[in-house]
Parts: structure tokens; C-alpha cells; sequence
């Protein structure tokens, strides 16, 4: 019986690394960013519904917030999505030293961005403007509103960006230790796909609070 | 991967797709700061739509994959417009 | 072992053995089983407050507790039933252990993710217990969590929604690795239109709970954030819209409804053809109902809100759908009574309970139907009659199911049989408690006794005795069953197979199942439900 | 059924017994072809299974028919809601206030009650106003309900159409004492209505005028529902009990901290004004909502007068 069960377990063992199946961990990623987008839709509803309730104050509310500020943000998450989008290239030429170059480049990329975001965040909680603070308890309706939604929103994202991080530095490792290699890259595929949905949310969210009005 | 996808885009191709990204953030900056009422919301959403497509298409690589993936991305966008279409022939009408 | 059966995933022994091997395994039959008995845990609990609540409302004025304690009761017993029972219900449970099988794979495509699910779905699961008893006393919103109410009131409601946002989570995870499997692991032959129905039903579930569930989620979070932060969503005192808490609310509600339904559907979908010896009638018609029952439930939801103040055009349009989503629904109680046609149809336990299932499904439908139509629902909405629908619909259709799969699958499961003569003695019993317990709140609503209501006025006293009576007839009905269940778990004897000759892939392997499923890969040469 | 209470009962009825109508002859239905299959298609009676796989036209059938029938039950229930939401232009307007737990009733020549009067045979738009949480005011003998959400005003309005006392609920869940949120709408004929107009109009003036300030004091402390939570005999309900409040000694708590307070006209002006500024030691926070808009500092007055004589 023991012996048996020995046997069954290395069978498995042996079947598994046979049936790896790249195409479903990639649906299971895509599933994955199906819902976030929901998540986010659901964000983007909100939104929609108070500005539409509030033209005014979400217009008086989005000039407080700097353009140049979102657009070197935008620019740098475009980047750094070309950067991932480059690893991924170059792990299935074989070129790992590129690979793991355009990895460690979309991490710090990342980390500029957030360093930005903290600025920018920073810039808003000395002048009192922070979720709670007495001065928003102050604002007006629509401006509430307003900021509720940008530090809920932009938070969210930076979870996010936080977490696409953890994924693209565990890539690396791998890639550094050749676990993740050019016939074998569905780790780093999967990363770079959610890299990317960062990337796509902000394409929305940088109008969305920065520019129209 | 492996057989089911051997498309491997190239350096160039994404450095091309970054830059037409750029080029429309930059319009789209451009676009709002000028003054358009009605239509500024319009071209902001318009141009960030293009923009996602195009990193859904090249980035994502939706445009060389198997179909399935695309058709599905395509279905759940269009059912997240739907959804805000509804909720708005509430606050629309109200 | 008897019979030369290879050891079954029961009896296997990994690294880990013992309670830890349990706790630690991917094996989807176990996964399926963990959920099973968490699952039954927190059904008792809401059942228990079931009970509690009939007897509080025995007659008017108090009884047993004060009002405070009741709206705690009604709040945890609707979370615990919905989020805890139903919505993971049939598909994590059943869905888990079965669906793997049938599709002659030897797991889910993401074994480690499916452990983690589970994980998630107890942790969510002890976040919304504990709420009860930390912080300022039990949430008191009911499972709805309508704002500006949730917002003011002081009683611990942040817990329970995070814990409600942890189960989205699992749930999500669920669907996609179901769908993933789906698509990528059935085994050779197995073609999309050779898939069990009970299969397509969880395709179709996956899809509503990966789309819809976030929704649920971000609206949860938005609303800690409000009351934890002071930022602000939905309270009217700083601008936010109540309204469109509801919307987003019921953008994930509604078909969550359906989350629950569709796998109870397809569990009846498996029954009715081994009992009657024939292939299922208009399987294709059966699988786009199904799919056409996950995409027009997403646009109804505002059903919920004919009362709110939502614009005319709105209520039009929901009303509208909302009929229209009855049609799937229809064509199958149609396809299923055909499916009896000229069959030879063997009269068993789990055939019963799929009867049983149709009877109270077609009124809790019906009812559905009354409560969608805009005159009739101005009248009904939050009355006792809508407590009548949703509890004919969800415990009548889903818990029904879920019934009927134990009754089914149990000698699959666990390689024992139970006692049929006592089982189907159980659901005489229980089939008439329920009847006598939910009917009465038919009439209660158009009445006009609202929901949930610590006291009403004398004149609802009658319809509410009845249905305390009934709820008692229901619990020993309900004993009955679980404990003849139980004692076929514990009973030794011969092992069956296949007792009931099942057409589908599960029954042709041995029962219980070993750890790999099939000793070879089955190659699937035909639809799954040919005799012969 | 059928009562005639108000002008929405019949086309509501009907569309009621039309659905339920459809609905039996289904149920009824499928259930006797269900029991003749099992009678019929027995195992003992019929071995063998014939291997029949579904049939394109029964599937158009059962698609169709039902679709016609649905579309038939929409079209009732949309047609008997229409009216729901046509006010006719000349109807008397009354403010109702919902809050927790009460009602109140303010007509149009400024008079407030906590139970309903309306004429009967006149159509009556009710203009929903909550100051806390959303309510809902249901009428069910009158097959009307809205719900009141704070922040917007919803509207309904009917025609009493048969004298007599109707009950009032609330019907959106809205905390502790929901199931007690109850009042009552009585309809009157057109003359005693009018009687009954003049004297409240009357009473409500004399009584501000000359009478008792404390008379006039417990009025407003009943039409405005602090009843709902404050006893006058010393029980203990949501709030603290009115009785022998005034000059009583109390502990309080103010931003977090406990501090003895005597209570005394300031300190009831802005327990009334902003509640949460002092919370009495052992009550929640939040309960009751200000009365700014409400009362005045002058009704106030009166109902200190009031609270210094229920000892
Ligand atoms: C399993 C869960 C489930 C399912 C499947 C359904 C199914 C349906 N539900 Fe139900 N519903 C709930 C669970 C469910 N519901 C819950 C939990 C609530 C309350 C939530 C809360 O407020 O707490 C609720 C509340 C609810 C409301 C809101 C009531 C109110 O608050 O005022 C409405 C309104 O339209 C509604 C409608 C429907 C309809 C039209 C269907 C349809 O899908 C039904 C279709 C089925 C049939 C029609 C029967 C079978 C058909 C035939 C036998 C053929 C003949 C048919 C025809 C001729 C048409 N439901
Ligand atoms: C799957 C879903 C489900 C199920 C199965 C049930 C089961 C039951 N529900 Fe359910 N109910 C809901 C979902 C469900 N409910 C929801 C969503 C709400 C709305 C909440 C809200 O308003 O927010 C609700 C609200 C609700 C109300 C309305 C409260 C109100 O509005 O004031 C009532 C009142 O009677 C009620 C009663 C019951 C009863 C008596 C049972 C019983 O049928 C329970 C069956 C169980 C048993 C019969 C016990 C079995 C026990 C054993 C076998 C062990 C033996 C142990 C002992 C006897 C101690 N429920
Ligand atoms: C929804 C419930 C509710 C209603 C309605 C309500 N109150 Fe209160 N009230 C409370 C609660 C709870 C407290 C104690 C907590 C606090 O001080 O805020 C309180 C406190 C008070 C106090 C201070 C009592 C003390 O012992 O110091 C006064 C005075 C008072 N209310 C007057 C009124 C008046 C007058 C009305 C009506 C016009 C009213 N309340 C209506 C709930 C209510
Ligand atoms: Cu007010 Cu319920
Ligand atoms: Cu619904």
C-alpha cells in the first residue's frame, strides 16, 4: 500500500511537468485581467455618474491637480510598458541579459512613478487636502466627490503597481536563475500582460482626473 | 507559446508602438487644452480608447494570439459599456 | 480492499496525512469535500437563525430577543445563506469534485489556486462571523448594506463587508480556474458539444462570477473606505448618490442570482436523463438557455429598484428584461419535463428531489415574474412576499440542488449508499414543511406585512403561525436526511460504482474515485448522455 | 383584492390575476404532464427508452409562446404602473417627512400631523422627503410605495376613493425600530375634512397663541416623532428618557471625552441643533439627526417648558 502510494505520488510529479500548459495559465491571467477591468469599470460608473451629477465642481476640482505631473507619469508607464513588452522579445530570442536589463528597467520605471505619485499625493496632504482631513470635510459637494474618487482611484492603481512590481521582480529572479528561459517564459508572459493592464487603466484614469473638463 | 503562438514581435516594433503612444498622449494634452466643451470629453475618451487598443493589440499581443483571447476582450469591454449605457438611462432621465 | 479497488482519494496518503493532509491537499475531490463540510457548518448556522427568527415572529411583539438582536439575526442569516451557502453552493462544492471527472481530467487547471480559493472563502467566511462579535455589536443592514443606513449605523459593519469582499475573491478564483479547465483540459473526443450540462452550467457561472463579482467587490470597498475614512461615495449629506449604491449593488447581485441557479440547473440537467434512461431533450437548446440566462441577467438588475426613484426610462427598460430573462428559464423546465417523454423512467431518491426541485422552482419563478412586472411589484417590493420568492427560488431551486447532488453523488463521493426508503421519507417531510413555511409569506406580502419586520400587526398573525409550524415540520425533515446521509457515510458494506447507471463520465470510473481519477486517459467518442 | 380604496387598486389587480392567471395554467400544466410521464413512462410499464435527442419546432414553440405571453404580462404590469407616475397638475400637494422612526405630514396651509388626512375623491401628491436614511412609504390597501431617500424628493400620488382608515409603513429596512415606523391614513369626506382642517388650523394657532407653552410644547414633541425614541415615563429607548431630564445631572461625552454637564436650555438647544456634539454617556452617536431645519429656536422653547414639567 505505502509503496503504492510512493509510486502514485512520483507519477504525478512527472505527469504535471509533462501537461504544462502555457495557454492556460495565459487564459487564466486574461480571465484575471477581465475582472479587474470590471473592478475598475465599476470605479469608472462612479465616476461617470457624479460628473455627469456634478459638471462644475469636477471641473473647478481637476484644475488642482497638475498636468505635467500626470503627463510624466503617463509617459513613464508608457515606457515601461514598451520596456516589459522588449523583455519578453528578448527572452524568446534567447537574450537573457537584455531580458532581464528590460525587467529591472520596468521595475525601476515603476518605482519613478510611484516616488511621482508621492509627490504629487504629498503635494495634496500639506495643503490639507488628504481622506478625513478637515479641509475636505470642508469642500463643497462636487469637490468631494471629486477628491474621494482621485485618492480612491489613484490608490487603487498604485496597489496595483505595487503588485505588478512583486510579479516582474519575481520574473527576474527567475529569469536570473533560468527558470524562466526562452522555451519556458509563461511566468514573465503573464507579468508583462498585467504590467500592461496597469498601464491600460491609467490611459483612463489620466484624462479622466487631469485633463477633461 | 510553444506551438499554439510562435509570433515574436520585434524591438522595433515595440519602440514604433511606444512612440505613436507618446505622440497621442501628447495630442490628447494638446486637444483638452484648448478650450471644447462637450467635444474635449469626447476626444480625451476617443484618444484614450485608441490608445488602449493599441496597447491591447501590440503590447498584449491580442492581434498575433489565438482568436479566443481577442473575441473575449472584445465581448467584456462591450459588457462593461453596456452596463454604464444602463445605469446612465437611469441617471439620464431622472 | 474490497473488489480490488485501487486505493481512492479517501484513503490515499501524500506527504502530509491526517488533518494536514486535508488541509494542505490540491486535490479537487478533497477541495470539493472541504467545502462541502465548512459549507454545511455555516448553512446550520443560518438555518439555526432561520429557526430563531420563525419563532420570534410566532406572534407579534417580542418573544425570544429585542429588535436589535433580530436585525442582527436577519443580516448575519441572509449573509451566511448567500454569500456562505448558495453562491459558493453547488458549484464549489459539487462543481469542485464532479466537473474535473467529467471532463476526464485528472484536476482543475490550477489545483494550487483552487486550494487558495477555499482558503479565501473560510478566511472570508470567519471575517464575517467574528464581525458579530468584535467591535460595536453585529452588523444590523441586512445582507444588502443600502447606504446611507450602513453608513450611520453604528454597529460593525466594516468587517462583515470586507468579509463579504474576501468571498467575491474566492468566488472569482473559482470561475476562473473552472472556465480555464473547460477550455483546456478535457480529454481527447471531449468536444465543446459532448460536455456534460452540468459542465456548460459552471461555464456559464464562471463567466457571470469573473464579471460581476468585482463590481460587488469595489462597492464594498468603497463603502469601508467611507465609513473608515470619511472619504466620500454615497452619503447624500456630501453628494453621493444613495441610488447609485443600489445600482452597483444589484450590477452584482442580480447575477449573482444566477450564479447560484445555473449549477442547480445543471445538476437537475444530469439527473433527469439517468432516470429516464434517455438522452437530455434539446441539449443545445439547454446550453444556449444557459449562456442566455448569464448574459441577460447581467442587464436586469435595477428590478430591485422599481420603489427607489429611478427614472421612468430605467424602470421600463428592467421590467422589460427582467421578462425577458424568464424565457431561458422557461426553456428548460420545458426541455427537462420533455426529457420524461417515452423514457423508462426509474423512480429513486435523487429523481425525486429533482421533481421536488421543478415544483418549487416553477413557483418561485412564477412569483419572480409577479415581483418583475412594475404595477405588481410597487405593491409586493419589500413585503413578504418577495421573502416568499427568494426563499422558493434560491432554497427551493438551489438548495433543492444541492440536495439532490448530495443525493446523487453520495455514493460516488464516499462508495456508500444510503437508505432510500428513509431518504425519500426525509423529503416528503421536508417538501411539506417548505411548502408550509414559505407559502404563507405569499400571502402575508399582498397583504401587505413588510419585510424585515421585528413586529407586525395582529392581522398578519395567522400566515405567520403557519409558517412557524412549517418551519418545525422542515427541521425534522431536514434531520432526517442529513442524519440517514451520515449514517451511509459511516456504514461499511459493498461498494457501488455506478448504482444508478449514470451515462456521464464520472460513473465510469470506481467509487470513490482514486487520487488520479482515471488509470487512463478516457477518450470520449460520443455525447454524454447516449444509453447504450 | 379589488377594494376600490384607491385609483391604482384595478389595473394593479388586474395585472396581478393576469400573471397569476398564466402562472397556474402553467404550473398546473407542466405538473400534469410531469405526473402522466412518470405514470406513463414507468420503468415497469415501459422498459425501454425510446433514444429521442429534441425537436427544433417544439423548442421554436415553447420559445415563442412563452415570449408572447411575458410580453403580454409587461405590458399590464407597465400599463397599470403608467398612472403610478402622471399626477394630475391641480392635485393637493403634502410634504411627508420620514425620519427614524416617525412620520410627519405638513399641508399645505402649514399645519403638521403624524397621521395622513386626505379628502376623499381628490387627487393628493405626496412629496417624499427623508432627513436621515432611506424609508419607504407604503399605503398597501392603496397598492402605492416609494421610497424616500434623503438628498432627493421622490414623488407619489393617488386618490383615496373609499372614506375609511388605511395602514402606512415603512417599508425600506432603516435601522432599529423599522417595524415600528407605522402610522395610519385616514380619508375623510370632503366636509368633514374641511371641519377637520379648520380646527387643527385653529387649535394649532390658539394653542401657539395663548395656551400653555408646555401644551404647545408636547404637541411639537409629537408631531415631530421624538417619541420615536425619547419616553416621557422613564423608559429607556434609543434615547434617554425625557423624564425628570431637566436640570438633571449628566454625563456626556464631547469629542471623545467624559464631562458632567446640567442639563439646561443651552445644552437641549444643541443637543436638538447638533446631537453629536454631546452624546449622552451609554447612547449612540448618530441616532437622532438635527432639527435644524425643523424647529425653531422658539419652538424650542415651548419644548423645554414641557420637558421642566415631566418630573
Ligand atoms: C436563485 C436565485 C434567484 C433566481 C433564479 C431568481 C429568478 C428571478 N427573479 Fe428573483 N430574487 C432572488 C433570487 C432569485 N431570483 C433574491 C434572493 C431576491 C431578493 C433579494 C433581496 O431583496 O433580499 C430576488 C428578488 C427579485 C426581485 C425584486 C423584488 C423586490 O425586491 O421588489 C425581482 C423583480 O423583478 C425578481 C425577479 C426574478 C425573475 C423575473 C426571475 C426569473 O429568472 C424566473 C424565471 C423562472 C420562471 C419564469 C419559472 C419557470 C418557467 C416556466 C415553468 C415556463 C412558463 C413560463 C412563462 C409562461 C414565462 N427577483
Ligand atoms: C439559501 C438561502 C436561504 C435559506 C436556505 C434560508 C432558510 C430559511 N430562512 Fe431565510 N433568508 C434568506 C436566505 C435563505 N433563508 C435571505 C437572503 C434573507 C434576506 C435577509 C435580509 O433581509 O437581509 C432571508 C430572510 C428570511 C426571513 C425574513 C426576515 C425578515 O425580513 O424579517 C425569514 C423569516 O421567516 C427567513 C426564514 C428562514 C427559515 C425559517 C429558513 C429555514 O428554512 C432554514 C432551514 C433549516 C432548518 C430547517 C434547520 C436545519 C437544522 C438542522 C438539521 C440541525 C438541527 C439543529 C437544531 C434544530 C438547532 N429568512
Ligand atoms: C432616531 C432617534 C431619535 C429621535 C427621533 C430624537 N432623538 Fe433625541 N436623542 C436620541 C439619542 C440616541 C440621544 C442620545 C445620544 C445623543 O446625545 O446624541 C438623544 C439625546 C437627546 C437629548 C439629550 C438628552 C439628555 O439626556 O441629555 C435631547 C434633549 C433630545 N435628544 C431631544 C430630542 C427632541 C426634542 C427630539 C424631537 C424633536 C428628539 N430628541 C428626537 C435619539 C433621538
Ligand atoms: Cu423607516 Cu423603515
Ligand atoms: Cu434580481
Amino acid at each position: 500500500m505505502n509503496s503504492n502510494n510512493q509510486n502514485m505520488e512520483t507519477a504525478i510529479h512527472t505527469h504535471s511537468d509533462m501537461h504544462r500548459d502555457d495557454t492556460a495559465s495565459k487564459l487564466g491571467m486574461w480571465l484575471f485581467i477581465f475582472t479587474e477591468i470590471l473592478l475598475f469599470g465599476g470605479l469608472f460608473i462612479v465616476y461617470s455618474v457624479y460628473r455627469y451629477m456634478n459638471p462644475v465642481a469636477f471641473h473647478l476640482a481637476h484644475e488642482e491637480l497638475s498636468i505635467t505631473m500626470g503627463l510624466i507619469n503617463t509617459i513613464i508607464l508608457l515606457i515601461s510598458s514598451a520596456t516589459v513588452a522588449m523583455s519578453i522579445t528578448a527572452i524568446q530570442k534567447g537574450d537573457k541579459r537584455l531580458s532581464l536589463y528590460m525587467v529591472g528597467a520596468t521595475i525601476l520605471l515603476a518605482l519613478v512613478f510611484l516616488i511621482n505619485k508621492y509627490f504629487e499625493w504629498g503635494s495634496k496632504f500639506e495643503h490639507g487636502m488628504y481622506p478625513g482631513s478637515d479641509l475636505m470635510d470642508m469642500l463643497s459637494n462636487g469637490d468631494m466627490l471629486f477628491f474621494s474618487l482621485y485618492f480612491f482611484m489613484t490608490g487603487l492603481h498604485g496597489v496595483h503597481i505595487i503588485v505588478g512590481m512583486v510579479l516582474l521582480a519575481v520574473s527576474w529572479f527567475k529569469i536570473k536563475k533560468d527558470a524562466v528561459r526562452s522555451d519556458k517564459y509563461a511566468l514573465l508572459e503573464n507579468s508583462g500582460l498585467y504590467w500592461h493592464l496597469v498601464d491600460l487603466i491609467w490611459i483612463f484614469l489620466f484624462p479622466l482626473f487631469y485633463l477633461i473638463h | 507559446m510553444s506551438k499554439e503562438n510562435n509570433h515574436i514581435s520585434s524591438y522595433k516594433d515595440h519602440l514604433l508602438v511606444l512612440a505613436l503612444l507618446i505622440t497621442l498622449t501628447v495630442i490628447t494634452v494638446a486637444i483638452t487644452s484648448i478650450e471644447l466643451n462637450a467635444f474635449n470629453t469626447a476626444a480625451a475618451m476617443l484618444i484614450a480608447s485608441c490608445k488602449a487598443a493599441i496597447v491591447l493589440l501590440y503590447f498584449m499581443h491580442l492581434r498575433f494570439d489565438q482568436k479566443i483571447f481577442l473575441i473575449m476582450a472584445f465581448l467584456v469591454i462591450a459588457l462593461l459599456v453596456v452596463v454604464i449605457g444602463i445605469t446612465f438611462i437611469d441617471y439620464l432621465y431622472r | 480492499m474490497e473488489n480490488n479497488h485501487l486505493p481512492n482519494y479517501l484513503e490515499y496518503r501524500g506527504k502530509r496525512t491526517g488533518l494536514l493532509g486535508w488541509l494542505t491537499t490540491t486535490d479537487h475531490k478533497r477541495i470539493g469535500l472541504l467545502y462541502f463540510y465548512s459549507m454545511m457548518t455555516f448553512f446550520l448556522t443560518g438555518a439555526v437563525l432561520g429557526i430563531l427568527m420563525r419563532l420570534e415572529l410566532i406572534a407579534p411583539g417580542r418573544q425570544l430577543v429585542d429588535a436589535q438582536t433580530y436585525n442582527a439575526f436577519f443580516t448575519l442569516h441572509g449573509l451566511a445563506m448567500i454569500f456562505l451557502f448558495v453562491i459558493p453552493g453547488v458549484g464549489a462544492v459539487f462543481g469542485n469534485f464532479m466537473l474535473p471527472i467529467m471532463l476526464g481530467a485528472k484536476d482543475v487547471a490550477f489545483p494550487k489556486v483552487n486550494l487558495l480559493s477555499w482558503y479565501l472563502y473560510v478566511l472570508g467566511a470567519i471575517i464575517v462571523l467574528t464581525s458579530q462579535f468584535m467591535g460595536d455589536g453585529p452588523p444590523d443592514t441586512g445582507w444588502t448594506f443600502y447606504a446611507p443606513y450602513s453608513l450611520k449605523t453604528q454597529t460593525n459593519v466594516v468587517a462583515a463587508v470586507f468579509g463579504a469582499f474576501v468571498l467575491g475573491f474566492s468566488s472569482i478564483l473559482t470561475g476562473l480556474n473552472f472556465i480555464t479547465t473547460m477550455h483546456r483540459m478535457r480529454a481527447p473526443g471531449m468536444g465543446w458539444k459532448r460536455m456534460p450540462m452540468f459542465a456548460w452550467t459552471l461555464y456559464a457561472t464562471g463567466w457571470i462570477q469573473l464579471l460581476a463579482t468585482p463590481i460587488v467587490g469595489i462597492t464594498l470597498l468603497m463603502l469601508a473606505a467611507e465609513r473608515l475614512l470619511g472619504i466620500g461615495f454615497f452619503d447624500p449629506a456630501i453628494g453621493g448618490d444613495p441610488i447609485l449604491f443600489q445600482h452597483l449593488f444589484w450590477t452584482y447581485s442580480h447575477p449573482a442570482v444566477y450564479i447560484m441557479i445555473l449549477p442547480a440547473m445543471g445538476v437537475i440537467s444530469e439527473i433527469i436523463p439517468t432516470f429516464s434512461r434517455k438522452p437530455l431533450f434539446g441539449y443545445t437548446a439547454l446550453i444556449v438557455s444557459s449562456m442566455a440566462i448569464a448574459f441577460v441577467g447581467y442587464f436586469v438588475w435595477g428590478h430591485h429598484m422599481f420603489t427607489s426613484g429611478m427614472s421612468e426610462g430605467a424602470r421600463w427598460v428592467f421590467s422589460f428584461l427582467s421578462f425577458i430573462v424568464a424565457i431561458p428559464s422557461a426553456i428548460k423546465v420545458f426541455n427537462w419535463t420533455a426529457t420524461l417523454y417515452k423514457g423508462a423512467i426509474n423512480l429513486q431518491t435523487p429523481f425525486w428531489w429533482a421533481m421536488a426541485f421543478i415544483f418549487v422552482f416553477m413557483i418561485g419563478g412564477f412569483s419572480g415574474l409577479v415581483v418583475g412586472s412594475l404595477a405588481t411589484d410597487i405593491h409586493v417590493h419589500d413585503t413578504y412576499f418577495v421573502v416568499a420568492h427568494f426563499h422558493y427560488i434560491v432554497f427551493g431551486g438551489t438548495g433543492f440542488a444541492f440536495f439532490a447532488a448530495m443525493h446523487y453523488w453520495w455514493p460516488k463521493i464516499y462508495g456508500r449508499m444510503y437508505n432510500t426508503k428513509i431518504a425519500n421519507i426525509g423529503l416528503l417531510i421536508f417538501f411539506t414543511g417548505f411548502n408550509m413555511l414559505y407559502f404563507p409569506m405569499f400571502i402575508l406580502g399582498l397583504m401587505g406585512m413588510p419585510r424585515r419586520y421585528y413586529d407586525y400587526l395582529p392581522q398578519f398573525q395567522d400566515g405567520n403561525v403557519i409558517s412557524t409550524i412549517g418551519s418545525w415540520i422542515m427541521i425534522s425533515g431536514l434531520i432526517i436526511i442529513i442524519t440517514n446521509l451520515i449514517r451511509a457515510k459511516k456504514q461499511t458494506g459493498k461498494i457501488v460504482d455506478n448504482p444508478w447507471n449514470g451515462p456521464t463520465l464520472e460513473w465510469s470510473i470506481q467509487s470513490p474515485p482514486t487520487l488520479e481519477n482515471f488509470e487512463e486517459l478516457p477518450v470520449v467518442t460520443h455525447g454524454p448522455y447516449e444509453f447504450k | 383584492m379589488y377594494s376600490g380604496a384607491s385609483n391604482l387598486v384595478t389595473t394593479t389587480d388586474n395585472a396581478f390575476f393576469l400573471i397569476i392567471g398564466i402562472s397556474v395554467i402553467f404550473f398546473v400544466g407542466i405538473l400534469a404532464t410531469i405526473i402522466w410521464f412518470i405514470i406513463r413512462y414507468n420503468k415497469s410499464k415501459h422498459p425501454v427508452a425510446e433514444q429521442i435527442h429534441g425537436s427544433n419546432t417544439l423548442e421554436i414553440a415553447w420559445t415563442i409562446i412563452p415570449l408572447i405571453l411575458v410580453l403580454v404580462m409587461f405590458f399590464y404590469g407597465w400599463s397599470g404602473y403608467s398612472p403610478v407616475r402622471n399626477a394630475p397638475k391641480d392635485a393637493m400637494r403634502i410634504e411627508a417627512t420620514a425620519r427614524m422612526w416617525s412620520w410627519s405630514f405638513e399641508y399645505p396651509n402649514g399645519i403638521k400631523t403624524d397621521t395622513l388626512y386626505i379628502p376623499v375623491d381628490k387627487p393628493v401628491v405626496l412629496d417624499l422627503i427623508s432627513v436621515d436614511v432611506i424609508h419607504s412609504l407604503y399605503i398597501p390597501a392603496f397598492r402605492i410605495k416609494e421610497d424616500m431617500v434623503p438628498g432627493r424628493t421622490n414623488r407619489m400620488w393617488f386618490i383615496g376613493q373609499k372614506p375609511g382608515n388605511y395602514e402606512l409603513f415603512c417599508a425600506e429596512y432603516c435601522g432599529l425600530s423599522h417595524s415600528y415606523m407605522f402610522t395610519e391614513v385616514k380619508v375623510l369626506e370632503q366636509d368633514k375634512y374641511d371641519a377637520w382642517l379648520a380646527q387643527r388650523s385653529d387649535t394649532a394657532a390658539t394653542a401657539a397663541a395663548t395656551a400653555d407653552p408646555a401644551v404647545a410644547g408636547r404637541r411639537l414633541i409629537e408631531s415631530n416623532g421624538c417619541l420615536a425614541c425619547h419616553s416621557s415615563d422613564g423608559t429607556k429607548l434609543v434615547g434617554p428618557s425625557f423624564k425628570g431630564i431637566y436640570d438633571h445631572k449628566q454625563a456626556v461625552v464631547t469629542n471623545g471625552q467624559t464631562r458632567e454637564i446640567t442639563v439646561n436650555d443651552e445644552y437641549i438647544i444643541r443637543s436638538i441643533y447638533e446631537p453629536d456634539a454631546d452624546v449622552v454617556e451609554g447612547f449612540r452617536k448618530g441616532q437622532m439627526v438635527t432639527y435644524k431645519n425643523q424647529l425653531s429656536e422658539d419652538d424650542i422653547k415651548l419644548i423645554i417648558e414641557y420637558l421642566k414639567t415631566i418630573k
